[in-house]
């Protein structure tokens, strides 16, 4: 019923436009309601309703055995969350911030990535959580967590862009047999640029499928999360130009898309990777020797990147923007590789 | 729960003619194992540092004292450092002991995984996962699954004492300790590492609040009620039990073992010729899983390197190892498949 | 140490004048900074998050307890959640203070680093460095390497209580009781955070077998003596000892300095006048500072944003934004030193 | 006096050949009679002399001040060495096995690898441990640690394949102010294959300089650590049919040196990648794209590479060797890129 539920899960029954935060939200609601073995874990989720308030209204309807307050352990309970998931159930763990995923990376990478393999079954388990910068928080809140974690097999690494997608894939996280890295930025949490209205459905968006977001075809932009906007954006500008640029949102990191990429760069032969995360040992570097591997005899130019630049994140304003890779720097980069 | 008022319990808890039986059995097997693995060791056929392998035969009786049920319906155990003895006390044979030490056998898992333990979630047997302490957060989340579910089992694990020195154990404690969870932690005293400043187990148990059983010298059927005593006050809505396995004081490690199999002609209702019966037929177990084993074919790598992912193909797409990759021949047409 | 040896104390440690003279300048400092952030926040100057600032005037006492000697050669502290009560102590300025809370400033660490800390070590002062707990490892091997070189110098760090539920922190405390460090850890009563098993502070101290000193609302001279003899303790043998800044039971939160600044004038040898030109002088300064932040330009990202590696040179070789690499036009010579 | 010397770091001094092990020895332990700020830390250094006797003898010799026996805490004893290393100390970590690294994550990249940045000074610090699989170890003691921590600005990274690199580079690691992972393979440190005399002077190799193994024409192999062994084997075998391999060693991966790389390529025009660590984001993905940025018009085939399979490592024999690349599949592919 509508009516007696919190109104940032309410939006799509009320066919309003939700946000990011409100259409992780949604999923997080409705797999809980669908599916009594999922519930949540995480440092202030329940009475105060989380740090970015996506949980608001949980304790209430689902009751304290279902939206777990945990102490300040975050390896502590990331490794509970692996030994109730052994017993059947489906936790979602969050973390306040994800730069508080490090004290979790042995139990992630060691005992839940290997938990299959070891012969202890499949490991169903969510670990969520806000990520990214250009909201001030300084070196400890704002980082991106992705290559913690992008070479260990047997996780799952999930980036979405825009509320449709943060809804369908977190619901298909969840459904996953496997642990699901999965990646919010808080930019997009309440941005005005990026509410929608979403399927009334009970949807889901596939784990491992790139999306494209912008067809075209003198360049493929290779992108995910905030910067799915910044390549949007520097696309429209090089249009003014006559360049045609195809942007693929990969939504997924690990497992790669691989195959949508390699679709793309036949086509367009120039391939430029846009990531927030610093520059040496990004995601790039996979995705430049998957395209060696796969598609090199297509490539009629150099396979480039832009990146924020190799170092922590800076606290102040000015040294942030200066950090983070802008527009700009993508419209610079696309007509270099174009004209190449 | 003191160890006093475990003491006081020696009337409240009998051991029946089945406990009894098991008791025998399992010591028996676990002694005739021990000498078996030592001289698979010095004759080449399992790994050398095994030569001066050890079993403390009180495991067995610990891990006896849970609740055993078939079809992964009991509680819940991890042997962790004292395997086998407490995986043969849940219904382990031998030759799958022996199958793990030597690194092969008929299981995937157990070629892929190592280590002295394995999970098999029917008989109620986990295997490890890496960094002591870890284990303790696993089983403590399954224990609070347990508990949400209002099921009547215990996760039990067995760490090394050097537990207490690693962060993460304490997590796992104070976590269940918080939850309420049914987990009882056995402390295994050790010899190697450096120590802690935290001394006593006991100031330990007190500082979170949990109760406390010590366990000596004791004779094995007062042993069995001690731990059950305990195991019901944790199911009970204690939540987690600290058990110390302490060093003994004594020369003769069996001694424990022996004096209960006295104790079974002496009160427990079993003749001379019962207790030869059964020894008997334990050591024979034991005899064939040791002739055995050095028969036994390694693993075929095709079939035992099962997929990282759960909805992998057989084909492993994650076993990228020929260069020659078909798509990369000029001009072969790329088939890809891209979402949304 | 206990609390009732720590009372006895009152007598033992005379509180000189200048010491007397400090306690008085960094309270009214604190409070009138107290002040100057709310308002600062208010208006928009400072993060609105800020509106509601407090200090908890009694590290101001706890940090002048501590041995300061210029050139970095006195005591070390990390003032953590209570930055700027110990700060202040520490000789820290107001102005210091805002620029950190402002994002900006004349030090470049000040504008890449963020938080309400900072290193200084001339001072003694450091900044924060993440997770919590992680700061009680830090400081213990501080603590270490003083015991190590046998300096008359203790570490200092507070820390939020919650730093009781991670396991960093019990790694940190354990790791000083073994190596007998002199670390002084506070661990301050908070309001948010779900809690840990271990309520008492007086069981964590006793389970590590380490000093405990409480603080609640006593009179600032009384607080000084009773920090200066855990310190003294620590410093001489007593290895780690925890002081646990319990929550006021009294409305007023600056009586401890009120009532101490009371018996400046009745034992201590001041007169009103000092008091009211010491109180004036305080203030006077706080308001300078609070003028003069504003006014203060952001920092250039060319000079603020220092090297990664030490050895980096000015042309900071890890910003790779550009993508037209010098190198990459066809036939550019390309000029390598190769080694051995 | 090299009399009363262990001999396992008297080998140079006596003029015979060193191991890899032995090399480490040596470094540790003349660098600790030069410098008596360093210090050794780790999980039974002292009275043990490590797991693998790397610091025997070292605690006779130097004293319990300055080889350090920890309570088993990787994270709690790294982020004490941090402490250690801002007053003034050089701390050398020794991590029992790499694998075991990972609780230490946390403060590794958040508060080690920022330090500089954050204003709190150089962080002079060795971690360095026994790292890779041909050991039987199974998953939790046989990994390669280097794509865990090469994401991270403000980290080094290291990994010698031979004794005289080994002694030499330990040795700048240790004089370096930043902090450096310092990686071992166990398959090399008593390997008959890899003894050498050394050099009876002080010398050192500078980090971020890689080493020309064997010069060739017709095809660059990029490779580190034991793959440097089989890469070579392998330009041996393609030599009998007049193939030209050049095989460069990293030594150093972070900062990884370019400069070489680009230069062997803009000569062969083919670049093959081997390394023993797992597939996906591992290290050749990010020299795949400074190729791409650096040398692509040099580039006349695709950017390949040789790795271990994405999987955790197997513990049975036939699995590790099916599992770890092999001088075959260098070979292999070696061939496939010189007739491309
Ligand atoms: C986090 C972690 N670090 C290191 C190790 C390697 N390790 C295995 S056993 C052991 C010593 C354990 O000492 P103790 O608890 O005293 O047991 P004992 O071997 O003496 O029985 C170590 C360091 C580990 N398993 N986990
Ligand atoms: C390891 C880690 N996880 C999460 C955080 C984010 N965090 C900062 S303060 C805080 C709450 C602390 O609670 P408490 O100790 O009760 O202090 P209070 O805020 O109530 O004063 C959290 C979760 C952190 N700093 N470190
Ligand atoms: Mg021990
Ligand atoms: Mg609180």
């Amino acid at each position: 019923m509508p009516a007696e539920l919190p109104e940032h899960v309410a939006r799509t029954r009320n066919g309003q436009p939700a946000t990011v935060l409100e259409a992780i939200s949604e999923a997080l609601w409705e797999e809980m309601e669908r599916d009594d073995r999922v519930f949540l874990m995480g440092e202030d989720i329940g009475a105060y309703g989380g740090a970015f308030k996506v949980t608001r209204g949980f304790l209430e309807h689902f009751g304290p055995s279902r939206v777990v307050d945990t102490p300040i352990a975050e390896g502590g309970f990331t490794g509970a969350a692996a030994g109730a998931a052994h017993m059947g159930l489906r936790p979602v763990v969050e973390m306040q911030f994800m730069d508080f995923i490090s004290p979790a990376y042995d139990v992630l990478t060691n005992y839940i990535a290997t938990s299959l393999y070891r012969g202890s079954g499949p490991l169903p388990l969510v670990v969520r959580g806000p990520v990214g910068g250009g909201n001030r928080g300084g070196p400890f809140h704002s980082q991106n967590v992705e290559m913690a974690f992008f070479h260990t097999p047997g996780l799952k690494i999930v980036y979405p862009s825009n509320p449709r997608d943060a809804k369908g894939l977190l619901k298909s996280a969840m459904r996953d047999d496997n642990p699901v890295i999965f990646e919010e930025h808080k930019g997009l949490y309440r941005a005005p640029f990026c509410r929608e209205v979403l399927p009334p459905d009970d949807y889901v968006i596939p784990l491992g499928r790139a999306r494209t977001a912008l067809e075209g075809e003198n360049i493929t932009i290779v992108t995910y999360g905030l910067m799915v906007h910044r390549s949007l954006e520097a696309a429209a500008e090089l249009a003014r130009d006559g360049i045609r640029a195809e942007v693929i949102d990969l939504r997924t990191l690990l497992p790669l898309d691989e195959d949508a990429i390699a679709a793309s760069v036949t086509k367009t032969g120039k391939l430029l990777i846009v990531h927030e995360d610093t520059r040496t040992g990004g995601i790039a570097g996979e995705i430049a020797i998957r395209m060696n591997e796969r598609a090199f005899e297509w490539l009629d130019g150099p396979i480039l990147r832009v990146t924020a630049i190799d170092s922590p994140v800076p606290f102040s304003g000015e040294l942030e923007d200066y950090f983070l890779p802008s527009t700009q720097d993508v419209v610079t980069a696309a007509r270099y590789l174009v004209e190449y | 729960m003191t160890t006093e008022s475990a003491a006081s319990s020696r009337r409240s808890v009998p051991l029946g003619r089945k406990v009894t039986e098991d008791l025998l059995y399992i010591g028996y097997q676990a002694l005739a194992l021990e000498a078996g693995v030592r001289t698979l060791a010095r004759s080449g056929e399992l790994d050398p540092t095994l030569a001066g392998f050890r079993i403390d035969v009180r495991s067995t009786v610990i891990a006896r004292a849970m609740r055993q049920l078939p079809g992964g319906r009991g509680d819940l155990c991890f042997p962790g450092p004292l395997s086998p003895g407490p995986s043969l006390a849940f219904g382990a044979t031998p030759l799958e002991f022996l199958r793990h030490a030597a690194r092969r056998g008929t299981s995937a898992a157990a070629t892929r995984s190592g280590g002295l333990t394995w999970t098999e979630y029917g008989r109620g047997l986990f295997g490890w996962g890496g960094a002591g302490g870890v284990m303790t957060q696993v089983l403590a989340g399954a224990a609070l699954a347990f508990r949400q579910r209002g099921e009547d089992r215990a996760a039990l694990v067995f760490e090394k004492c050097s537990a207490v020195e690693s962060g993460g154990w304490h997590e796992g404690i104070n976590l269940a300790g918080t939850l309420v969870a049914p987990l009882i932690v056995v402390l295994v005293a050790g010899s190697m590492g450096c120590g802690t400043r935290a001394t006593g187990v006991d100031k330990v148990a007190r500082s979170y609040g949990i109760g406390l059983t010590e366990v000596g010298d004791e004779p094995h059927d007062d042993l069995f009620r001690k731990i059950r005593l305990a195991r019901a006050g944790a199911v009970d809505g204690g939540g987690p039990m600290l058990i110390h396995l302490k060093a003994r004081s004594g020369e003769d490690r069996w001694a424990g073992h022996n004096d209960f199999a006295a104790w079974a002609v002496r009160e427990g209702g079993f003749s001379r010729g019962d207790r030869s019966a059964i020894a008997r037929a334990a050591v024979a177990g034991v005899d064939h899983a040791v002739d055995r084993i050095g028969k036994e074919p390694g693993p075929d790598p095709d079939d035992a390197l099962a997929p990282v992912f759960t909805e992998c193909d057989s084909e492993r797409p994650w076993t990228r190892r020929e260069p020659p990759h078909p798509h990369m021949a000029a001009g072969a047409a790329v088939e890809v498949a891209n979402a949304r």
